[in-house]
């Protein structure tokens, strides 16, 4: 049986958390033996839509990526290859026939991390460390402000960005910076931040991928994203030549199995998760809707 | 001297550069205490040879035989550590000094283990016993960049003798000395000499190689010429064995001054932190040669910038053609007819990587002679530096070479005809012929000479006072940034010129106001 | 005012002013060593690479961090060597050689983890250096914390600050070395060899630009990401300009541009939208300018830099 | 046995053909030790490469298009390092170049394409220029290094950009992302072919070549900036105005460089984001040297530099190895044809000789 050829293409390196997400989805596809997949890493803007049409070329099924740096000419690519599916993560619609988007849209977890964090904290600091002040991070950073001040008003944030997505050096020092001004609680967007708060024996909470194990002690809680129900899905659609273009973004939502919260409840305490745990019902149940700010995220005093 | 054993040995030395011969077989010995002088024109092949007598080039064939432990020996080709090992020192037309370091690290360079924390301390105290025995007196904590010329020649030295050498070779150590600092080495050669080192002198000075040496030895286009013993010769036997043909004198016919075309009307200049002119008052006439006397740094490098349009007066006036001038322009001054011949001419009168057709038209690229709207006339400036060429004996292979590959007085040459040909009213030669052999200086002079007669004012900087009384019409010494009256040459002896120069005489009244 | 005072007064600040200081004094220094001797190596930021790469290789695979630091300077030599190679025996031009190591280098570390560990989502860790706790040292007040809690790779550091000035002003190697970079001529009339010491030093000096790689990766970090260098090899380039070329003023210079950047940091955690984040990441930069421009009329740069030297050829 | 250096007066064609190709070949068996290293077939990569790069019309136009900037930051750099003015700041002249051509493009002027690319290209010209003059001046006025200043205007100058697109030149309909609006049609350069990314910015580049070869074979302008920068004491000595000389040098490679900003945003992309250049301004170093600062050499080593990375990025797909081998194969060329520069320069004498005999 011929297997579907899939093929990604990252602008970053595949270890970037978000694009990770999805690479991983994708290769546990693969070891299921449902796809054939080939990738391209660290792809500058510039060189993407000629990556693009290579694979095109090569007559892969399904490409996925990244649309953010290149809305237009990635419309343009998938306009003359209407036979592939293309999957891309970006910030406007979907183009039909063949042109899906997604994002990640994990702010319900962040929004319940915020919970935890605000109940937790006891300087009432909070530190975020971010790389670039994008939409992807700050909706995310947002949803957790707005998490924490729900439960407590008087949460003062600092934030910083690093302007790099990899200088995990970089960002244990932002994160450094926060302790020293009194944050009890960090906010890891980047590598190196958790890594901060292990070392001065604070809490940290985690985005995007658990790293919990990694920082015994340190991660209060984590708000996941989870690529394969989009990317299983999206497989599913390819093979069953139901592709269409749509917003495959809402598998991102917890409704589908697309981002959770998870916490270390010896270290939140287990009021705290119960409060989250409250909420999280109710997103589910749909009495309750976290706003999506895109909005940079600023330093609070 | 020849009954002393011989120290060095050269045995039918050959070096090619290309289709090039710059030594053809070229044999000679140097014996213990004997001072050897070495003279040839312009691209003889004086410095190639001692190059491969120390290590810095391979011979194509010959060999080097030094006096070791057991008698002559070989020495390994292209090893400078190899020459300094046995007993070579070699002081190179070019310096070639650290100038970010001490005299004394210069010194030591080399001399002790990379990986020790060498021993300064014993090096300090053995430097300041050779230089107590040889009278090369120098600061030796000062950086080398901040040395006059002299004293970096003798830091070169004192390099040499730290290494106990047995042989010590000069390329042209006098070109850039006083008559009183090359007086000086002499007296610290003979010494030596005396002391059993044997020394190879190269000079184009026959003065010097007359006074100091007890052999000449005499190239031409890479081949031995003649061999001489020096008590038995005189200038113009060397001479033309240098250049194989008579060379003819210099005649000099009376100045007719006309019209001050140049004027310092009390100029002071500060440059560089410091006072470098204070006061001073010349006026150059046409149809007139100054002669500026003076050891070096003592304000000529500020006479020449001013003439060179490079600086403006600090206070006074220079008046130019009457006009005073408010700023420093070299376009303006060539624009105006000033011919200037920079001290330096490697550094300052050619673009070495750029063609001799280029640096002859440097000058003036943007008049119609060379350029239309913006745009080259590369055949007029080929045709230019053709007859350039062909009028004043400029040796290169064309107006396409790169006037890099031309020798020191070729470039001079290339100098001159540039700014002689623009027929100046007012000429600035600085340094004219520093390392040019006879030859080549005598046809720098006739042609000064024939601009001063034309009707030019020329003010001659020289530190060879031979070169001055052969051309100065008047005389002005320079001591400390202040100038002496200008007097006529006539009459003027050395001796008082060289205390004035030192600034220990009053103008004698030869030379009044 | 008062921020900016409680930020220079703690501790904390000057702690990690030192440990972002730390790769850099490493690069300054390795620069500094090949430009004395009249090489410059643009090669810097891709040999930070290869030596943030192949010591964290070294000690994933079980070199110890000792040994991943060893193996990060030879990788560093290497690329100092082929750098050499180009530049010093065959004379080539020094811009382009050392852009091409730094891409040479940085492709070859890339292309090396990515074919060694092709299935890692998640950078792999080490355990890495950790901070130190001198007795006595580490609880003295202020100094305690911020000088005497680093990890041993800042220490080396320190130390080769030490050394690398003991070692160009104290011995006759330093004297060749600081002779070749300002006149080859002088140290070839001298019997030494002149591309023996400008290989040699070029080596070294790489060799040391390798262990401020290695600090990011052994140090301040523990997993290797592609991009982690993030320019800090350019900037040592500008560092050794303001230093003059000295050891001392090396130091001081890379301390500066660390206190400006965790300085940085600070105000923009604290001050927040007053101005855009940006202005805080231009400061370092700016203000190295700044300082370029007011020390560079006293600047002695190597006489020799840049200029490629060989053997029995006129210069 | 020992050997010589001999340097070579003039390098045949005859032999320049030769160093070339066998710098290639070199570069090429290099290039077989990644290749297997990951379990590849390197006969079958290099076919692949040389179609990547040229194998189809889409091949050449991304080869093209990819070597535009690479073209007018070579020039960039070409013009200065003539002058020995170092300029390694070609990528923020680049992006400054880019930012002016947003400024007045994005619909400030409303003019017709005749007048209105003109404009663009103008704006961004002189935007690069000043971004270059500046350093210029301070190097003059206060004798600060260039090449360290240029180097970190760079840092500044993205920062900046980042500030702007994230800032006053957003584009509203962005949906957040920091990329500033968009250029309005009159203002883009058009296509060469339909439906191929390959742009006028080509041409643009092709011709500033010419013009640059013409201004340094046949002006007075060239012959200045010629002497400037092979001897500045003796040019300044003959009564050339060294300082005016070296603004206009550093207003042109400036100016060049920010033309190629212009390209980008106007010929390829549309709009300005941090993210516009993949390093071309310091890929411009690598091709101007390569071409021995020739300003038609530098098309060509620009096109050269271009295909190698298009071809090995293409090869990478096909064969399924990492992607990060196409730097890795420009590093090798690049070094491959710097070594070959060395025997175009010397000829290597081999020389059998005894000592003392
Ligand atoms: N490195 C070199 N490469 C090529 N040719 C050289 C080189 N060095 C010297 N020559 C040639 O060898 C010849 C002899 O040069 P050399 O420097 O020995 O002359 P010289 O006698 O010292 O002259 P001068 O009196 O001007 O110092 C010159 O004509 C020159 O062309
Ligand atoms: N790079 C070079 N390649 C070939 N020949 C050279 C080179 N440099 C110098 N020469 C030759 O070496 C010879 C001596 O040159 P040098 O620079 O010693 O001039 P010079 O006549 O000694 O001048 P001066 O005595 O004023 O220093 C010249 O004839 C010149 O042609
Ligand atoms: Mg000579
Ligand atoms: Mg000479």
């Amino acid at each position: 049986q011929d297997l579907t050829k899939v093929a990604a293409i990252w602008t970053v390196p595949v270890e970037q958390q978000w694009a990770s997400r999805l690479h991983n989805a994708l290769i546990a596809a693969k070891d299921r033996g449902e796809i054939d997949y080939v990738y391209s890493e660290n792809i500058s803007n510039t060189d993407y839509e000629r990556v693009m049409r290579e694979y095109a070329e090569q007559g892969v099924a399904l490409i996925v990526g990244e649309a953010f740096g290149v809305e237009q000419p990635a419309r343009a690519v998938a306009s003359e290859y209407p036979e592939i599916s293309f999957l891309m993560g970006s910030s406007l619609p979907p183009v039909a026939p063949n042109f899906a988007t997604f994002d990640n849209f994990i702010h319900e977890p962040s929004y319940l991390t915020g919970i935890v964090a605000g109940l937790k904290t006891e300087s009432n600091k909070i530190g975020m460390v971010g790389g670039y002040a994008i939409p992807e991070v700050n909706r995310l950073m947002n949803a957790f402000k707005a998490g924490a001040l729900s439960v407590n008003p008087d949460v003062k944030f600092s934030v910083s960005f690093i302007n790099s997505w990899y200088d995990p050096p970089k960002a244990k020092e932002a994160a450094f910076a926060m302790v020293d001004a009194g944050a009890d609680i960090l906010y890891a967007e980047r590598f190196g931040v958790s890594d901060a708060a292990k070392e001065r024996g604070i809490l940290a909470i985690g985005n995007v991928i658990d790293t919990s194990a990694d920082y015994p002690g340190t991660i209060l809680a984590s708000a996941l994203w989870h690529g394969e129900p989009m990317i299983d899905k999206a497989i599913a659609d390819v093979k069953a030549g139901s592709f269409t273009a749509s917003d495959y973004g809402i598998y991102a939502f917890m409704e589908y199995g697309g981002s959770s919260a998870v916490y270390d409840e010896a270290l939140a305490g287990a009021d705290a998760v119960a409060a989250a745990k409250a909420k999280e019902a109710e997103i589910l149940a749909k009495t309750f809707v976290v706003e999506i700010d895109d909005s940079e995220p600023t330093s609070t005093q | 001297m020849t009954d002393t054993p011989v120290l060095l040995s050269l045995t039918n030395i050959t070096k090619r550069f290309g289709p090039l011969i710059a030594n053809n077989a070229i044999s000679l010995d140097l014996h213990r205490g004997e001072i050897l002088a070495l003279l040839g024109e312009n691209g003889a092949g004086k410095t190639t040879l001692m190059n491969i007598l120390f290590g810095h080039y391979v011979q194509d064939e010959g060999d080097v035989l030094v006096l070791g432990d057991g008698g002559l020996a070989a020495l390994p080709p292209g090893s400078p550590g190899a020459a300094l090992k046995a007993g070579i020192g070699m002081v190179h037309q070019h310096f070639t000094l650290a100038e970010n370091l001490s005299g004394l690290a210069n010194i030591r360079l080399g001399t002790e283990p990379l990986l020790s924390f060498g021993r300064e301390g014993d090096a300090r105290a053995k430097v300041k016993r050779i230089i107590a025995e040889s009278g090369l007196d120098v600061d030796l904590d000062r950086r080398v960049a901040d040395l006059t010329v002299g004293e970096k020649q003798r830091i070169e030295i004192l390099k040499a003798l730290y290494r106990d050498a047995k042989v010590l070779i000069l390329d042209e150590p006098t070109a850039v000395l006083t008559p009183q600092e090359a007086e000086g080495l002499f007296v610290v050669l003979r010494r030596l000499a005396a002391n059993g080192l044997g020394v190879i002198f190269i000079s184009h000075k026959l003065g010097e190689v007359l006074a100091v040496s007890h052999r000449i030895l005499v190239l031409r286009g890479g081949t031995k010429a003649g061999e001489l013993v020096t008590a038995d010769a005189d200038r113009r036997a060397i001479a033309d064995l240098m250049v194989g043909k008579a060379v003819a004198e210099v005649v000099r016919i009376p100045a007719l001054p006309g019209e001050t075309l140049l004027e310092f009307d009390g100029v002071s200049l500060h440059a560089g932190g410091r006072q470098a002119l204070s006061g001073v008052s010349l006026k150059l006439r046409a149809g007139e040669i100054v002669g500026l006397a003076g050891v070096s740094g003592n304000g000529q490098s500020g006479i020449a910038a001013l003439i060179s349009g490079l600086a403006v007066p600090t206070s006074g006036t220079m008046r130019l053609y009457g006009e005073a001038v408010a700023k420093a322009s070299p376009r303006d001054f060539v624009m105006a007819g000033v011919a200037r011949m920079p001290e330096d001419r490697q550094h300052d009168g050619v673009v070495g990587t750029m063609s001799v057709a280029d640096n002859i038209a440097i000058e003036d690229v943007r008049s119609p002679a060379f350029s239309k709207m913006g745009l080259l006339d590369r055949k007029a400036m080929r045709e230019r530096a053709s007859a350039a060429i062909a009028g004043y004996d400029v040796r290169c292979p064309g107006p396409d070479a790169e006037a890099r590959l031309l020798s020191g007085g070729n470039v001079q040459k290339l100098i001159l005809a540039r700014v002689l040909e623009r027929e100046p009213r007012v000429i600035l030669a600085n340094q004219p012929t520093r390392g040019l052999d006879v030859g080549a200086q005598a046809e720098v002079h006739r042609r000064i000479l024939a601009a001063r007669d034309r009707g030019a004012a020329v003010l001659v900087i020289s530190e060879d006072l031979d070169e001055l009384f052969a051309l100065a019409d008047r005389f002005v010494v320079v001591h400390a940034g202040e100038l002496s009256d200008a007097g006529p040459s006539e009459g003027l002896d050395r001796g008082t010129i060289g205390l004035m120069m030192a600034g220990q005489a009053r103008p004698p009244v030869g030379i009044a106001s | 005012m008062d921020a900016l005072f409680d930020i220079l007064g703690s501790a904390n600040f000057w702690a990690a002013a030192i440990r972002i200081a730390t790769p850099l004094i490493f690069g300054v220094l390795g620069a500094l060593i090949c430009e004395r001797a009249g090489v410059l190596n643009l090669g810097i930021e891709g040999i930070f690479v290869a030596g943030a790469m192949a010591g964290w290789l070294a000690v994933y695979l079980g070199a110890g961090l000792w040994g991943g630091v060893l193996v990060a300077a030879l990788a560093g030599a290497l690329f100092g060597l082929l750098h050499a190679f180009l530049t010093v025996i065959l004379g080539l031009s020094q811009h382009v050689s050392g852009i091409g190591i730094t891409l040479l280098a940085t492709s070859v570390s890339y292309f090396t983890y990515r074919t060694a560990l092709p299935d890692v989502t998640s950078p792999p860790r080490i355990a890495a250096f950790q901070p130190l706790n001198i007795p006595g040292l580490s609880d003295l007040p202020f100094i305690g914390p911020a000088l005497f809690q680093q990890t041993p790779l800042t220490f080396l550091a320190l130390v080769f600050v030490v050394l690398v000035a003991l070692v160009l002003y104290r011995t006759p190697l330093g004297l060749a070395i600081r002779a070749v970079g300002d006149n080859p001529a002088s140290v070839e009339a001298q019997g030494l060899s002149v591309v023996g010491l400008r290989v040699g030093a070029v080596v070294a000096g790489s060799a040391l630009m390798a262990l401020g790689g290695a600090f990011l990766t052994m140090s301040a970090f523990d997993a290797f990401f592609f991009g982690m260098v993030n320019g800090r090899g350019w900037i040592c380039i500008a560092l050794v300009v303001f230093a003059s070329w000295q050891p001392g003023k090396a130091l001081l210079g890379a301390l500066l541009f660390g206190a400006f950047d965790a300085f940085q940091i600070r105000l923009q955690a604290q001050i927040g939208q007053v101005v855009p984040g940006q202005v805080f990441l231009m400061l370092p930069y700016l203000l190295s300018i700044v300082a370029l421009i007011l020390v560079a009329r006293r600047a002695d740069y190597p006489r020799a830099l840049l200029q490629p030297w060989t053997k029995g050829q006129r210069h | 046995m020992s050997f010589r250096l001999e340097p070579r007066e003039h390098a045949s064609v005859g032999l320049k053909l030769t160093v070339s190709l066998a710098a290639g070949i070199v570069a090429l068996l290099l290039v077989a030790i990644p290749v297997l290293s990951a379990g590849g077939s390197p006969i079958e990569a290099y076919g692949l490469m040389v179609q990547g790069a040229f194998g189809s019309m889409f091949a050449l136009s991304e080869t093209l298009n990819r070597a535009t900037p690479l073209i007018l930051t070579g020039l960039a750099c070409a013009v200065a390092f003539r002058a020995k003015l170092w300029n390694i700041g070609a990528e923020g002249q680049l992006y400054i170049g880019a930012l002016a051509a947003v400024c007045v493009g994005s619909g400030l002027l409303q003019l017709p394409p005749a007048l209105m690319i003109p404009t663009v290209m103008i704006a961004g010209f002189l935007a690069g220029g000043l971004m270059m003059v500046i350093p210029t001046i301070i190097k003059q006025r206060f004798g600060a290094d260039e090449v360290v200043i240029t180097l970190l205007l760079n840092f500044v100058v993205i920062l900046f950009i980042q500030m702007l697109v994230e800032g006053v030149l957003k584009d509203p309909l962005s949906m957040g992302w920091p990329q500033s609006v968009p250029l309005i049609a009159e203002a883009k350069l058009p296509k060469l072919l339909p439906r191929l990314r390959m742009h006028w910015g080509l041409i643009v580049g092709v011709v500033a070549a010419l013009i640059l070869w013409l201004m340094v074979r046949k002006t007075v302008l060239g012959f200045e900036i010629r002497a400037v920068g092979e001897n500045k004491a003796a040019a300044r000595f003959a009564g050339i105005p060294v300082d005016a000389t070296m603004l206009k040098v550093a207003l042109i490679s400036g100016g060049l460089a920010g033309l190629a900003g212009v390209g980008e945003v106007a010929g390829v992309k549309g709009y300005l984001s941090a993210d516009l250049s993949p390093g071309f301004g310091y890929s411009g170093i690598v091709v101007a040297m390569l071409a021995g600062l020739s300003p038609i050499g530098t098309v060509i080593s620009a096109v050269f530099v271009a295909a190698v990375f298009v071809g090995a990025d293409s090869m990478s797909r096909a064969t399924g190895i990492s992607s990060y081998i196409a730097d890795l194969v420009v590093a090798l060329s690049l070094l491959c044809v710097l070594v070959g520069s060395f025997f175009l320069r010397f000829r290597v004498k081999f020389e059998r000789r005894q000592v003392g005999a």
